[in-house]
C-alpha cells in the first residue's frame, strides 16, 4: 500500500523541489491509529480489559512516534532549508473530470513535513507520550471500558492532529481538524454521566462547527479559484496575487481569493479559542484534566496558529486579513487576562489563561512575526501542560477539590514537593520571569509589535495584559501551594486508597468553584475529623511532572540555539512556507513590515519604543511588567512576611487582602467574575433569536418541507405497495411476469430496430 | 462456384439460402414458445422443468441450422456442450424434485409458495 | 421482412397458432384439444407456406427438403402435445418424440454426429430418467382414468395469460429474426473451413493409395508442424520417398475427388482444437452435478426422531472404539 | 489452449481444492472433517494470490480484467466462507458421539457444501477468463447450478427447499433464455468468440436485428444471475428461504457472474455508437435503461415496506444492481480519467459490494433464537432494536455496512458510488443519473432504518441469543472494518478496477483475430508484440 510518490514542490520564496521522505515517517501518524484500534480490541477481551494495558499501548506507540520523529528530524534537518520532504502513504482522493488545470482533485495521505509540521509534531508527540504516561496513573481509577474509551480517544486524537499537522494538503488537513473536534467532544464528555460535562462537550462541538463551517469553505473556495489543495502546488500560485499585492494593485486580486483568508481565520479563531468563540473552552475543563493538558492547552488549541501559519501566504493576500487576526488576538487576550484574574477555579484560571495566551500568539503571527508565534506556541505547549498537570495532580490528590479558596499551603505537605515546584516553575513562565522560556517567547511578540507600524496600541495592550498574566498565575500559587497547610476535600469524597469505582462524575469541580456564591466557604484544617486524607501523587505524575518542569525550562534554550536564524524554533520556521513571514526580528522585520505597508526603511526605522529599539528595550519593559505583577499577586495574596514564605501567617484560605480591596472597584470584580456576562450575551443575541426564528422555521418545516418530504417518502411506499402485488411468492407467477418482462423489452428493441 | 465445389471436396454440404434458415427458425422459435407456454402453465414440476428442457432444444436446433448456414461447426459444439448442461441440470432437478416429493407427496408448483411479498 | 415472408401471413399464422394452443391446454372442464391442435398445426402451416412461397418465388433450388416439413410437424406437435397432455408418463414419451423429430432436423442439416448423439444421450439416457422419476413421483394409477390424474396435472394455469405471452414472444423473435436473416450475408460463408486435412495424414495417404495416384514406396510429407503438406486450396498433397529421417523425390500429387473430412472428423477438430478448455468444464459442471444430486437425495432420508437418536447410539460407539 | 493454461491458473487450483475438499469430507476422522472449511479457505488464499499475479490474456474482449477480478473474488469469497464456515460444530459432533443427539447430515458433514461453494466460485473466476459464447455459457451454469443445491440444503426448514424449487426453476428459465439469446448471435455473426463477433459486428457495420434480439435475450437471461428487473422477481424469496450466509454468498457470487457476462456480452457491439460515437446501440442501450430504473426503483421501493432483514438487504441487493447498471450502461468513456469509466465503476461497485455486504448479512447469520425445538435465524427487523447495547460487535456491524450500503461519506460505498454518478454524467446519462440519486434517497429510509434499529432504539424484551459460530461475527466484523477503511484505499482499487476495464486496443484485437485463425497457431513473437495495451490515464 505504502506507495511513495516524489512530490515537486516550488516553494513560496524560491522554486524548490521537495524531497521524497523516508517511508517510515508515514508511522508517526499510523501508530497513534494502531493503537487505537488495539486499545479498541482490548476493550473487547474481558480478562486484559481492566487492567493498564491500553495506557501501555499508547505509551508505547506514541513514544515510537516520538522516537521516529526525532530521526525524521536528525536525518532530514539539513533539507528542510531546501524544500520540504514528503512521504505519501497512498492516494487517497483523486478525482479528475477533464484535463484543464482546476478539474482535477488530489488529497492522498501525503506526510508533508518541513519545520513547521516539525516543530510542531516534535512536541505533539513528546508531549503526547508524557501526557500519557501521566493519564496511566491519572485515570487509573477508572479502569476497564473507560480506561480503553480514554486512551483510544487520546490516541485518535494524536493520529488527528498528526494528520491535520503534517497532511500535504487542505483535506487532510480538514480531516485532522475534524478528527481532532471529534476527538476533543469524546474527551470533553468523557464522564458522559455527568450533565455539565455533557453540555460543555456539546458547546465545544457547536462552536467548532461554526469555525469548521469557515475552514471548509475556505478550503473549498481554495480549491474553486486555485484548483488545488496540495501545499506544494497551491503557494507558487499564490505567489503572483502577494505580487500585485505589493505593487499595490489591490484590484487585481479577485474579492473570492481575499475571501478566503477571512475564512480560514474563523476556522483557526473557533478552533484556537479566540473571540468571539473562545466560550468553549474554559468549559471545555470538564474533562479530564490530561485531556486539558494536551489537548485544551498544549496541541489542539494551536491548530488555529498552525493553520495561519502554514497558509500565511493565503494571509497575505488581502491587506486587511492580518490586522483583524492581531486585533482578535490581543483582545481576547486582554479579555481572558481579565476573566482569568476573577476565577476561583485553579483549572478555569489556566483554561483562561490559555484563550490569552493563544490571544498572544495570534497577534504575532499577525505581526509577521511566525517566529514569535511558534516559539510561544512551543514554550507554550510545555509550562501550560505543567501547569494543567499540577492542577490535575492537585485535583486527584483533593478529591476534586479545585477551588483556590479551599486549598492552602499544598506545596509543603507531605510529598507535594514536586508538584510545588513543577507548578512554580510554570508559572514562572507563564508569567514571563526573566530567562524563563514564556519570558523569551512572549518578548518576541512584544517587540514585534512596536515594530510593526499601527500595532502600538497593541503593544501596550499585550504589554498590560502580560502584567495581568502575572498577577493572577501567582494568586494561584501563593493562594493554594504557600500559606498555611489547610484543605478541604472535593466533593468526590471516597474511601482513602480505594478508586475501584468506575465512571463516576471524578473530575469535576466544586460546586462553588464557579465562584458564584457570595460567602466564601470556610475551610477545614486538614486535621479535622474527617476521614480523607489527601493522597500525593504517584511515580508517573511526578516523574512527568519533573520531567515538563525541566523542560518547560529548558525550552530557553531554544532561544540561543541559532541565534543568527532568531533561535532554533526561527529557524524551523524560517525552513517552511511560513518562511516568507518568518522574518522575525531585526532587518528581516523591516521586509517585513514594508512589505505590507510600503514603508522605506527610513521609516520604519523611527518605529522605536519610548525612543528606543524596541527589540532591546523590549527585554527590559517585560520583565518589570511582570515582576510588578507577581509583586501585586505577592501584596494581595502572599503569606505575610518573609518567614511566612515557609509556613505562613496567612491563617484562612478563603480570605486575602484582596477581599478588602475588592469592594472599592464597584461591580467591576462581580462582571469578571462572572466572565463579563459573555455566555448570557450570547443567550441573549444568538439563542434567543435563533429560538424565536427556530420556532417560525419550525412551522414552515411541518407544513410545507415536511409536506414535500411526506409525500417523498408515501411515493415511493405507494409505489411499493403496488409492486408488492407481483410479489406473490407463486412460481408460476413469478415466471409470468418474467417472461412477459421479456416479451415487452424484447418489443422495445423491436421498435427500436424496425 | 469454385468455393462450393472446394467446399464439397472439404467435406462441407453446399451453403443454405437464408429462407432455407428462416424456416428452420421459425422452427425453433415456435419451440421454444412451446416450452416457455409449457412452463407458465403446467403445475407438474417434472412437466415445467421438462419444458425448459424443449426451450434448451429449441436453442440446439437453432445452433445446428446456424453451424449449417455458416458452414463452420462452432454451432455443433456448442450444442454438444448445451446437451452436457441440460444433463447435468436435470440430474439436480430430478434429484430436487424427488426431494421435493418425498416433503409433501405431490409434484405440485403452487404446494411451494409460503413466502411472498 | 417483405423479402422472405409476408408480415401478415406471419402474423396471422401466429395469431391463429396461439389461439390453437391457448385452446389445446388441459382445462377442468372439457378442453377442446383436437380443435386447438389443428389450428396450431393451421397457424404453423400458414407461416412455413409463406416462407415456401417466398423461396419457391426467388430461389427453387433453396428450398427446404419435404422432409423438413414432416420433421417439423412431429417436433411441434409433439411438443405441442408435452405440454397439453395431462398425463406426465404420456408429455415424457412424446417429448421424446420431439427429441426425435428434431434429430431428424440435424441430419437435414448435415449434423450427422449430433442427430445420434442426441437421441442417444437426450433420448436414451436423460429422458428415460425422466420417466423413472415421474413414476417413482406418481401414485399407481388406479382403475378409472380420471382419478389417476391429479388436479395439478388437469389444468393449466391461465392458459390465456400464458399463450398470448408466448406468442407475442414468438411474433417479435420471429420479425427480428426473419428480418436479421435478411441482413447475413448471401452464402453465410464466414470463414473459409480449416485446412483439416493436414491433419489426417493417414486417410490421406490412403485415399490416395485406393486412387493409384502415388507409388507403393511414396509417402505423404509431414511438415515440421506435424502436420501433412496438403494444400486444400489446390486440392494437392506433397508426397515423397522416405530416406532416413528426410524425404526424396518430392512431388505434389492431386488428390482425389472424394476424398474429404466428414462431419465427426471436422466436429471433432472444432471440438478438440478450439474447445479444449471447454471440455474440461463441462467435466466440472457433470462432476459438481453428480455431487449435487446424491447431496439432495441423501437429504431425503428422513428419520423420525426416534430413529434418528437409536442410530445415533451405535454410531456413536462404533466411532469410540 | 497452452497459452490459456497460466490465466487459467487460478481456476485450476481452486478445482484441486475443490476434489480435496470433497474428498476429505466424507472422511471418517472428525479433525480432518473440520479441516474442510480451512482448505476451502487456503484454496482460495492461493488462488486470490496466483490470480493477482497473472497476466492480462493478450487480445482477450477486457484484457486486465483477470488480474482485478480474481484476487477480488477470491478475497470476497473468503470472507463468505468465512461466514459460512463454523458449520462443522465442534459441539453437536461431539454430542453424537455421546450419543446424545442423532446424526445430522447438515449440522455435521458440510464438506460438500464448501466444495459447491467451490465450484461456484471456480465459475465466477472462469467467467472473467471468458473470450467465447460457448466457455461463457458453461462458466455461467458452473456458478449458478451449485448455488441452487447449496439454497436448497442450507437449513433443514421447509423455506429452504422452497426457496430452492423457485430458485431452481426460475433459473432454468432464465438459462434457456441467454442460451437461446447466444444461439442467435452466433448466428448473426458466425462465430462464438468474443473478440471475432466484435469484428464481425464492426465489419458489418450496423447492429443485425438478429443480433439485437440475440443480445437482448441473454442480457435478459443474465439479468436472473443480477437480480434485475424482470428477472428479480425470486430473489426476496429465494433470500429469505436461504441461510444468512448463502443469501450472503448469492448476493455477490451469481450477480457478479452476471455483471462480468453482461459486461463481456457488451464488448461484442461496443460502446462506440449513438450521436457522440460513446455509447451502446440505441437498441441494447434503451432496454437497458429501463431495466436500470425499473431495477432500483422496484428493488428500493419494496425494501421499504418489508420487515424482514434478510428481504430487505434481498430487495436492495436488486436495488444495487440497478445502480451497477448505470456504470453499464455507461461504459468506459469517452475521456480518459478515472471518474468516466462507468466498467471500472461497475467492478469496483462489485468489490465493494460483495464485501460490505457480507457484514449485513453476518448480522443476521450470528442472531437466533432458540425459543423453539431447533433455533431458529433471528431475521425479524424489531431483533435489531438495541443491538449496538445487547451485542454491541453485531450491531455496530450492521451500523456500519447498512451506512456504508447507503453511500455514506467515508465509508467505502461513497466512494463505490461516486464513480457511477461520475461515469453516468460523463457519458451523458443525466436522466439516468438523477434517477439514481433520487433511487439512493430513497434507499436512505430502510438503510437508515437499519443502522437506527441497533444504535438508537432500545430493546423490547430479551436480546437474540448469538449463534454458536464466532466466525459469523469475525467475518461481520472484517466487513464493517472494509466498509469503513477500505474507503481510505479506494483510490488505488478504483484504479486498478479502471485498468481491469480497459478495452482492448484495435492492435491487440488484430493479434487476437490473427490468433483465432483457421488453426489457431500464433506464433510467440506475435503474442509477445501484442503484449497488453491499455489507453494511458
Amino acid at each position: 500500500m505504502t506507495g511513495l510518490t516524489p512530490v515537486i514542490l516550488a516553494s513560496t520564496g524560491s522554486p524548490a523541489a521537495t524531497h521524497q521522505g523516508a517511508w517510515w515517517m508515514a508511522l508517526i501518524p499510523f501508530l497513534p491509529l494502531l493503537s487505537c484500534v488495539l486499545c479498541g480490541l482490548v476493550a473487547c477481551v474481558r480478562p486484559i480489559r481492566s487492567t493498564k494495558l491500553p495506557a501501555w499501548i499508547t505509551v508505547v506507540s506514541l513514544g515510537v512516534s516520538f522516537a521516529l520523529m526525532l530521526a525524521t528530524y536528525g536525518q532530514q534537518r539539513e533539507g528542510w532549508a531546501s524544500g520540504a520532504s514528503v512521504t505519501t502513504a497512498w492516494e487517497w482522493i483523486h478525482l479528475s473530470w477533464g484535463h484543464e488545470p482546476g478539474q482535477t482533485l488530489i488529497a492522498n495521505f501525503g506526510f508533508y513535513m518541513d519545520g513547521l509540521s516539525g516543530l510542531w509534531m516534535l512536541f505533539v508527540t513528546g508531549l503526547g507520550t508524557l501526557i500519557a504516561l501521566y493519564a496511566s496513573e491519572y485515570m487509573a481509577h477508572d479502569k476497564g471500558l473507560g480506561y480503553c474509551r480514554f486512551f483510544a480517544a487520546f490516541s485518535l486524537f494524536v493520529f488527528s492532529m498528526a494528520c491535520l499537522v503534517m497532511g500535504d494538503n487542505l483535506i487532510l488537513l480538514y480531516l485532522g481538524w475534524e478528527g481532532v473536534g471529534l476527538c476533543s467532544y469524546l474527551l470533553i464528555g468523557y464522564f458522559y454521566k455527568k450533565p455539565s460535562a455533557v453540555a460543555a462537550a456539546k458547546k465545544a462541538f457547536i462552536m467548532n462547527r461554526i469555525g469548521d463551517l469557515g475552514l471548509a469553505l475556505g478550503v473549498m473556495l481554495t480549491f474553486f479559484h486555485f484548483g488545488t489543495v496540495q501545499y506544494a502546488e497551491l503557494f507558487p500560485l499564490v505567489q503572483p496575487h502577494i505580487d500585485s499585492l505589493k505593487a499595490g494593485r489591490v484590484e487585481d486580486i479577485p474579492l473570492l481569493v481575499q475571501a478566503i483568508p477571512v475564512l480560514l481565520m474563523i476556522g483557526a479563531f473557533g478552533k484556537s479559542a479566540q473571540l468571539p468563540l473562545y466560550v468553549w473552552l474554559p468549559d471545555a475543563m470538564e474533562g479530564p484534566t490530561p485531556v486539558s493538558a494536551l489537548i485544551h492547552a498544549a496541541t489542539m488549541v494551536t491548530a488555529g496558529v498552525y493553520l495561519i501559519a502554514r497558509t500565511m501566504p493565503l494571509f497575505l493576500v488581502s491587506e486587511w486579513a492580518l490586522p483583524v487576526v492581531a486585533w482578535v488576538g490581543a483582545l481576547t487576550a486582554l479579555l481572558a487576562a481579565t476573566i482569568g484574574m476573577a476565577q476561583f477555579d485553579i483549572k478555569r484560571i489556566m483554561a483562561y489563561s490559555t484563550v490569552s495566551q493563544l490571544g498572544y500568539m495570534f497577534a504575532g503571527l499577525a505581526f509577521l512575526s511566525s517566529t514569535g508565534a511558534a516559539f510561544h506556541v512551543f514554550t507554550h505547549a510545555f509550562f501550560k501542560a505543567t501547569l494543567f498537570l499540577c492542577c490535575g495532580a492537585v485535583m486527584h490528590g483533593f478529591a476534586g477539590q479545585l477551588d483556590l479558596r479551599r486549598l492552602s499551603g499544598v506545596m509543603f505537605m507531605r510529598g507535594w514537593l514536586i508538584v510545588g515546584v513543577a507548578m512554580l516553575v510554570g508559572c514562572l513562565n507563564l508569567s514571563g520571569f526573566p530567562f524563563t522560556a514564556g519570558f523569551f517567547s512572549k518578548d518576541m511578540i512584544l517587540a514585534e509589535a512596536f515594530v510593526t507600524p499601527g500595532y502600538q496600541l497593541l503593544g501596550w495592550i499585550l504589554i498590560l495584559t502580560a502584567g495581568l498574566t502575572a498577577y493572577y498565575t501567582f494568586r494561584v500559587f501563593f493562594r493554594v501551594f504557600v500559606g498555611p497547610r489547610l484543605f478541604e476535600p472535593g466533593d468526590e469524597v471516597h474511601a482513602d486508597d480505594d478508586h475501584g469505582h468506575a465512571d463516576h462524575a471524578h473530575d469535576g469541580h466544586a460546586p462553588a468553584g464557579d465562584g458564584h456564591s457570595a460567602e466564601p466557604p470556610t475551610p477545614q484544617p486538614h486535621d479535622a475529623d474527617h476521614s480523607f486524607h489527601p493522597h500525593p501523587p504517584g511515580w508517573a505524575i511526578n516523574t512527568v511532572l519533573a520531567l515538563l518542569a525541566v523542560l518547560s525550562l529548558a525550552a530557553a534554550g531554544a532561544y540561543f540555539i541559532e541565534q543568527d536564524r532568531h533561535g532554533w524554533v526561527g529557524s524551523m520556521v524560517h525552513d517552511s512556507t511560513a518562511a516568507q513571514v518568518s522574518i522575525g526580528e531585526g532587518e528581516h522585520a523591516v521586509h517585513a513590515a514594508a512589505f505590507r505597508h510600503d514603508l522605506t526603511h527610513e521609516e520604519h526605522a523611527h518605529a522605536t519604543l519610548l525612543g528606543m529599539n524596541p527589540h532591546d528595550v523590549m527585554y527590559f519593559v517585560s520583565a518589570i511588567v511582570g515582576v510588578i505583577g507577581i509583586l501585586i499577586a505577592a501584596a494581595l495574596h502572599g503569606p505575610k512576611g518573609i518567614g511566612g514564605l515557609m509556613i505562613g501567617s496567612r491563617t484562612e484560605a478563603a480570605r486575602s487582602r484582596a477581599d478588602e480591596l475588592l469592594p472599592r472597584l464597584g461591580p467591576i470584580p462581580r462582571w469578571a467574575q462572572h466572565k463579563w456576562f459573555v455566555d448570557e450575551f450570547y443567550e441573549f443575541l444568538i439563542r434567543r433569536p435563533l429560538y424565536v426564528a427556530s420556532c417560525i422555521f419550525h412551522l414552515i418545516d411541518a407544513l410545507l418541507v415536511d409536506g414535500l418530504v411526506n409525500l417523498f417518502g408515501w411515493l415511493p411506499r405507494r409505489m411499493g405497495k403496488s409492486a408488492r402485488r407481483a410479489q406473490s411468492g407463486v412460481l408460476h407467477q413469478y415466471a409470468g411476469q418474467m417472461a412477459g418482462g421479456l416479451v415487452i423489452v424484447l418489443f422495445i428493441v423491436l421498435l427500436l430496430t424496425a | 462456384m469454385s468455393e462450393l465445389v472446394l467446399l464439397a471436396q472439404s467435406g462441407f454440404p453446399a451453403p443454405m439460402g437464408g429462407l432455407t434458415l428462416a424456416h428452420y427458425l421459425f422452427v425453433s422459435a415456435a419451440m421454444f414458445v412451446l416450452g416457455v407456454i409449457g412452463f407458465l402453465t403446467r403445475r407438474n414440476l417434472i412437466i415445467m422443468f421438462l419444458c425448459t428442457e424443449m426451450m434448451f432444444q429449441a436453442a440446439g436446433l437453432a445452433l445446428i441450422a446456424f453451424s449449417r448456414f455458416w458452414l463452420n461447426q462452432t454451432g455443433q459444439t456448442f450444442v454438444i456442450f448445451v446437451i452436457t448442461i441440460a444433463a447435468a441440470e436435470a440430474a439436480l432437478a430430478l434429484a430436487l424434485v424427488v426431494l421435493l416429493f418425498r416433503k409433501r407427496e405431490s409434484l405440485s408448483a403452487d404446494e411451494w409458495s409460503e413466502m411472498s411479498g | 421482412m417483405g423479402e422472405i415472408i409476408h408480415p401478415f401471413l406471419l402474423y396471422a399464422g401466429i395469431a391463429v397458432g396461439g389461439i390453437g394452443v391457448a385452446a389445446s391446454l388441459p382445462r377442468r372442464r372439457v378442453s377442446p384439444q383436437l380443435l386447438g391442435g389443428l389450428l396450431g398445426a393451421i397457424g404453423l402451416g400458414m407461416v412455413l407456406l409463406g416462407f415456401t412461397l417466398r423461396a419457391a418465388d426467388r430461389t427453387p433450388d433453396q428450398m427446404p427438403s419435404i422432409y423438413f416439413y414432416v420433421f417439423a410437424l412431429i417436433a411441434l406437435g409433439a411438443g405441442l402435445r408435452v405440454i397439453t397432455n395431462r398425463r406426465p408418463v404420456y408429455a415424457a414419451l412424446y417429448f421424446i418424440l420431439t427429441i426425435l423429430a428434431s434429430a431428424g432436423m440435424y441430419i437435414l442439416l448435415s449434423a450427422t454426429f449430433m442427430a445420434f448423439a442426441l437421441i442417444i444421450v437426450y433420448a436414451g439416457a436423460i429422458l428415460i430418467t425422466y420417466l423413472f422419476v415421474i413414476m417413482l413421483a406418481t401414485q399407481a394409477p388406479s382403475e378409472e382414468e380420471t382419478d389417476s390424474l391429479t388436479p395439478y396435472d388437469a389444468e393449466a394455469r391461465e392458459p390465456f395469460f400464458a399463450a398470448a405471452t408466448g406468442f407475442a414472444l414468438l411474433a417479435v423473435l420471429s420479425t427480428m429474426v426473419v428480418s436479421g436473416v435478411r441482413g447475413l450475408p448471401r452464402d453465410g460463408i464466414a470463414t473459409p473451413p480449416a485446412n483439416e486435412l493436414a491433419s489426417l495424414p493417414r486417410r490421406v495417404e490412403r485415399a490416395l493409395r485406393a486412387a493409384g495416384t502415388i507409388e507403393p514406396e511414396e509417402q505423404l510429407v509431414i511438415g515440421s508442424s506435424g502436420l501433412a503438406l496438403v494444400d486444400a486450396q489446390a486440392r494437392t498433397a506433397r508426397v515423397g520417398i522416405p530416406a532416413d529421417g528426410s524425404f526424396t523425390s518430392i512431388r505434389d500429387v492431386g488428390l482425389p475427388e472424394d476424398l474429404a473430412v466428414r462431419n465427426v472428423e471436422s466436429l471433432a477438430f472444432d471440438f478438440l482444437n478450439r474447445h479444449p478448455g471447454t471440455i474440461e468444464i463441462a467435466g466440472v459442471i457433470l462432476l459438481m452435478a453428480m455431487l449435487g444430486a446424491v447431496v439432495l437425495s441423501r437429504r431425503q432420508v428422513e428419520l423420525d426422531e426416534e430413529l434418528k437418536r437409536q442410530q445415533a447410539r451405535p454410531l456413536g460407539s462404533e466411532e469410540m472404539a | 489452449m497452452k497459452e490459456k493454461l497460466p490465466i487459467l491458473l487460478p481456476e485450476i487450483i481452486l478445482f484441486g481444492f475443490t476434489c480435496a475438499v470433497m474428498v476429505l469430507g466424507v472422511s471418517k476422522t472428525l479433525r480432518i472433517r473440520q479441516a474442510t472449511a480451512s482448505i476451502a479457505g487456503f484454496g482460495l488464499l492461493i488462488a486470490g494470490i496466483v490470480g493477482s499475479m497473472t497476466q492480462g490474456e493478450v487480445g482477450a474482449p477486457l484484457p486486465g480484467l483477470i488480474p482485478f477480478a480474481k484476487p477480488a473474488i477470491a478475497a470476497v469469497g473468503l470472507l463468505v466462507l468465512l461466514l459460512m464456515s463454523g458449520s462443522v460444530d465442534r459441539a453437536i459432533e461431539g454430542r453424537i458421539k455421546s450419543g446424545a443427539e442423532a446424526f445430522d447430515a447438515i449440522k455435521t458433514n458440510r464438506a460438500e457444501f464448501y466444495s459447491f461453494f467451490l465450484f461456484s466460485i471456480t465459475g465466477l473466476m472462469l467467467c472473467t477468463s471468458a473470450d467465447d459464447l460457448i466457455w461463457l455459457f458453461l462458466a455461467l451454469e458452473l456458478t449458478s447450478l451449485p448455488t441452487y443445491v447449496m439454497v436448497t440444503i442450507s437449513t433443514r426448514g421447509t423455506a429452504s427447499q422452497e426457496a430452492g424449487v423457485k430458485y431452481f426453476f426460475l433459473g432454468a428459465l432464465g438459462a434457456a433464455i441467454f442460451l437461446y439469446g447466444f444461439a442467435l448471435i452466433y448466428g448473426s455473426t458466425g462465430s462464438t468468440d468474443l473478440v471475432a463477433i466484435r469484428s464481425a459486428v464492426d465489419a458489418a457495420g450496423a447492429i443485425n436485428p438478429m443480433l439485437a434480439i440475440g443480445l437482448l435475450l441473454a442480457l435478459v437471461g443474465v439479468s436472473f444471475k443480477i437480480a434485475a428487473v424482470p428477472m428479480h422477481f425470486y430473489t426476496a424469496d429465494v433470500y429469505q428461504g436461504a441461510a444468512a450466509p448463502v443469501s450472503a454468498m448469492l448476493a455477490f457470487v451469481p450477480k457478479a457472474a452476471g455483471f462480468f457476462a453482461i459486461i463481456l456480452l457488451l464488448t461484442t457491439v461496443g460502446w462506440t455508437h449513438g450521436p457522440g460515437g460513446h455509447s451502446l446501440p440505441e437498441a441494447v442501450r434503451a432496454p437497458l435503461w429501463v431495466m436500470a430504473v425499473l431495477t432500483m426503483t422496484v428493488g428500493n421501493v419494496l425494501a421499504l415496506l418489508q420487515s424482514s432483514t434478510k428481504r430487505v438487504l434481498a430487495y436492495s441487493s436488486i436495488a444495487h444492481s440497478g445502480y451497477m447498471l448505470v456504470g453499464v450502461i455507461a461504459g468506459p468513456g469517452s475521456r480518459p480519467g478515472l471518474a468516466h469509466n462507468g466498467i471500472g465503476a461497475v467492478l469496483f461497485y462489485l468489490l465493494a459490494y460483495g464485501l460490505m455486504n457480507v457484514g449485513a448479512f453476518a448480522v443476521v447469520a450470528s442472531l437466533e433464537r432458540r425459543d423453539a425445538a431447533e433455533p431458529t435465524e433471528a431475521d425479524d427487523l424489531d431483533e435489531l432494536r438495541g443491538l449496538c447495547s445487547t451485542r454491541p460487535l453485531v450491531g455496530w456491524t450492521m451500523v456500519l455496512c447498512s451506512l456504508s450500503l447507503l453511500g455514506f461519506p467515508p465509508a467505502l460505498g461513497f466512494f463505490a458510488k461516486v464513480p457511477l454518478f461520475t461515469s453516468g454524467i460523463g457519458a451523458g446519462e443525466l436522466p439516468l443519473v438523477i434517477i439514481l440519486g433520487l433511487n439512493s434517497a430513497i434507499a436512505a429510509f430502510y438503510y437508515l432504518r437499519l443502522a437506527a434499529l441497533p444504535l438508537l432504539e432500545k430493546a423490547d424484551g430479551p436480546p437474540p441469543n448469538l449463534s454458536p459460530f464466532v466466525t459469523r461475527r469475525i467475518a461481520g466484523a472484517i466487513s464493517a472494518a472494509c466498509a469503513v477503511l477500505v474507503g481510505i484505499g479506494a483510490n488505488t482499487l478504483l484504479k486498478n478496477a479502471r485498468q481491469a476495464a480497459a478495452m482492448p486496443t484495435e492492435a491487440a484485437n488484430r493479434a487476437r483475430a490473427l490468433a483465432a485463425g483457421p488453426d489457431r497457431q500464433v506464433s510467440d513473437d506475435q503474442a509477445s508484440r501484442a503484449s497488453i495495451q491499455m489507453s494511458p490515464d
